[in-house]
């Protein structure tokens, strides 16, 4: 990924676009602390607690049930009232019938619904979202649509895509990686 | 510091539950161990005596805990998960803690068959030699878990580990065969907690570098 | 093998060692110098040749890269 | 690179390239002199007690490697000083030269005074090989992972490790001599007359000159790998 530089301010909605390989990934990596720059500057005010990651890997414990990875995760993002709140966000995604079951029998789909929890459980400041849309189907992503636009404005957002269509409405600031 | 125990506690508990719902590691190691045990007692000629046996015991201890340890961080690399808990806003350290304290876990169960299995089949387990086997457990998990944390970040995940972990086990079995063999164990007893607290100290500092860039 | 065989053979060793690392830089600045060499070669192309041949001129350089790789 | 403009590297007062190998020669050089001409013959053991002079300086040459490979590796964790890797990658690889010396001149004093090539009451000797296992490992663990911030941190933590193993491992070897394998064979301390410590510390010096000579070429060279990728780089 050569030399890029990038301000972005509370509340904004960043659009990030560009063919596969263009350093989309790594540069969400670097903003989560993931990846060390080897060159230039780096600074995230954001403490790590208050960072949501989505990535291509859905981050979830195959063998644990869906109540138990966020479980799992609320506990170590300190979440308070994790319990109501795990609920609220697998009914809001759709996922409460299958609260109990592995996440390894989970479709793809479901697997990056569940995973939106995750990212979504600890009310993060920051949201860095690769490629959300990618394996949800319709329902999944009207879900998504009405997730982002009423947190708009109220977190910053760093989304990644390489079919930008869906999110154009919804982005104040554009960045296309070559 | 509840805050960390908390943390430690959490991960913990995420590593029994894995390993209880998978059961993969635990049967695994015991019927390896056991499995090495009978081996050894076709290797051993008849007039090899106790000592050897002493010695061979410790050879499957540390084989049957690289069996765990390979084991140790392949859910996390196989699903990508170290992000997730890299990420996670808790001491890295925790995740190291919590790991180890799995490991000892599951050394500690297949050991629960391994040495009744060692006093039928070769020689009687002393006092000494359960106490170098717990001293040298904390020995194994600390050391261990930091370097199968390395050998999950390399390509050559299986391959490596071993290689890792042998040259540092060595003073391991020194101390173990040595608190199993001599009438007086004291010093060796000694040796192996000198052990586990300096690399538990080194491993403990330098595990978040391990896992973060 | 006497005594003083014995001692030759150790300084020979150390000896042999140092050669052997002599030769390993040696190779290594062999192999730099090609490298060098082809660079300057490419360079010099780069400046006769403008900017608008660039494509054909990078086919070029691959095969020649690769025949130096 | 960090040199600017200005095309020719900056000449610092004494190049170590040049001053180290110089001085390495010249000490070298009259340690071989001393150990052939001037230290006496030992009473008992002969001329091969004179293979003393290159074991005990590269063995304990190995060490002064290791430790500031170690000393590099805690520079790059803790200070983020860049390059320190590179230098402790270098050291470690000097420190395993000098020790497979060491085992080399180890087991062939070792045929000279007792007749075999390897002896396991030779504690240095048994840490050496211990010593040459772990850091070989080092290598596999560098040479499976890509380039990059994370190889150069999982090889600093294993360096680190490396030099607390080496106290922990010659106790380890004491304490195993009781039950492995009685002393048979025991070299007592060679009682050092002033012209064998003198010749001795030559030769130390010579070995260590040597290494840092070897240290700073090999340094130079990956610096000048550097140099040409990114030149090429530049020029694709």
């Amino acid at each position: 990924m050569n030399a890029l530089d990038l301000e972005l301010e509370r509340g904004d909605f960043a659009l990030i676009t560009g063919p596969n390989g263009s350093g989309k990934t790594t540069l969400l990596r670097l903003i989560a602390g993931l990846a060390a720059p080897t060159g230039g500057e780096l600074e995230v005010d954001v403490p790590r607690a208050q960072i949501g990651f989505l990535a291509h890997e859905p981050l979830l414990y195959r063998e644990l049930t869906a109540v138990e990875n966020l479980d799992l995760y609320g506990r170590l993002y300190r979440v308070s009232e994790r319990r109501e709140r795990i609920g609220m966000l697998l009914e809001r995604f759709g996922l409460w019938r299958v609260r109990a079951e592995r996440a390894g029998s989970f479709s793809r789909g479901m697997l990056q619904r569940l995973a939106l929890c995750r990212a979504l459980l600890h009310e993060p400041e920051l949201l860095l979202l690769d490629e959300p849309f990618n394996a949800l189907d319709s329902e999944g992503a009207e879900l998504l649509d009405r997730e982002l636009s009423e947190r708009r404005g109220s977190a910053t957002f760093l989304v990644a895509t390489h079919d930008p269509a869906r999110i154009e409405p919804l982005a104040s600031r554009r960045l296309a990686l070559a | 510091m509840t805050a960390y125990a908390g943390d430690v506690l959490t991960l913990a508990r995420k590593d029994l539950r894995l390993e209880l719902r998978a059961r993969d590691t635990v049967p695994a190691m015991v019927l390896f161990v056991v499995a090495t045990l009978v081996v050894f007692h076709f290797a051993l000629p008849a007039a090899s005596g106790d000592l050897a046996a002493y010695g061979l015991l410790w050879v499957a201890l540390i084989f049957t805990s690289l069996l765990g340890l390979v084991r140790g961080f392949a859910a996390e690399r196989d699903q990508g998960l170290l992000d997730a808990l890299v990420l996670a806003p808790v001491d890295r350290s925790t995740i190291w803690v919590a790991k180890a304290l799995a490991m000892l876990a599951f050394l500690a169960l297949a050991q629960a068959v391994a040495l009744p299995a060692f006093a039928l089949f070769f020689a009687g387990v002393s006092w000494e030699t359960v106490a170098g086997v717990a001293l040298a457990d904390i020995g194994i998990c600390t050391v261990g878990t930091l370097l199968a944390a390395m050998a999950a970040a390399s390509r050559t995940r299986e391959l490596l580990l071993p290689l890792l972990f042998l040259p540092l086990a060595i003073p391991i079995v020194v101390g173990g065969v040595g608190a199993s063999v001599v009438e007086e164990p004291g010093r060796y007893l000694g040796f192996l907690a000198v052990y586990d607290a300096i690399f538990a100290i080194i491993s403990w500092a330098s595990f978040e570098y391990v896992v973060t860039e | 093998m006497s005594g003083g065989d014995y001692l030759a053979a150790a300084y020979l060793v150390v000896l042999l060692v140092i050669l052997v690392y002599v030769v390993i830089i040696g190779l290594k600045l062999a192999r730099l110098d090609r490298d060098l060499s082809a660079l300057v070669e490419l360079a010099r192309r780069r400046i006769e040749a403008p900017a608008s041949m660039q494509e054909e001129q990078r086919e070029q350089e691959e095969r020649e890269e690769s025949r130096v790789g | 690179m960090e040199r600017g403009a200005d095309p020719r590297p900056a000449r610092r007062a004494v190049d170590p390239l040049v001053a180290v190998p110089v001085l390495a020669v010249t000490l070298l050089g009259t340690a071989v002199g001393l150990v052939f001409f001037f230290a006496p013959v030992d009473a008992d053991q002969g001329i091969s007690q004179k293979i003393f002079y290159i074991h005990v300086p590269c063995a304990l040459t190995a060490y002064a490697c290791f430790a500031w490979g170690a000393w590099k590796a805690y520079l790059h964790l803790w200070k983020r000083t860049p390059g320190a890797d590179m230098e402790s990658y270098v050291a470690i690889h000097q420190g395993v030269i000098f020790g497979a010396l060491t085992l080399l001149t180890g087991s062939i004093w070792a045929k000279a005074s007792w007749g075999h090539w390897w002896v396991w009451s030779s504690r240095q000797l048994v840490l050496f090989l211990v010593l040459f296992l772990f850091y070989a490992a080092y290598f596999m663990l560098r040479f499976s992972i890509d380039p990059g911030p994370a190889r150069a941190n999982l090889s600093a933590v294993y360096a680190i490790f490396g030099v607390a193993l080496i106290p922990v491992s010659f106790l380890a070897i004491r304490l195993a001599e009781d039950f492995v394998h009685p002393v048979v064979f025991k070299r007592s301390g060679p009682a050092m007359t002033g012209s064998m410590f003198l010749t001795f510390c030559v030769a130390w010096a010579g070995i260590l000159a040597l290494a840092a000579a070897f240290y700073h070429v090999e340094l130079a060279g990956k610096r000048l790998d550097s140099r040409v990728r990114e030149l090429r780089g530049l020029l694709r």
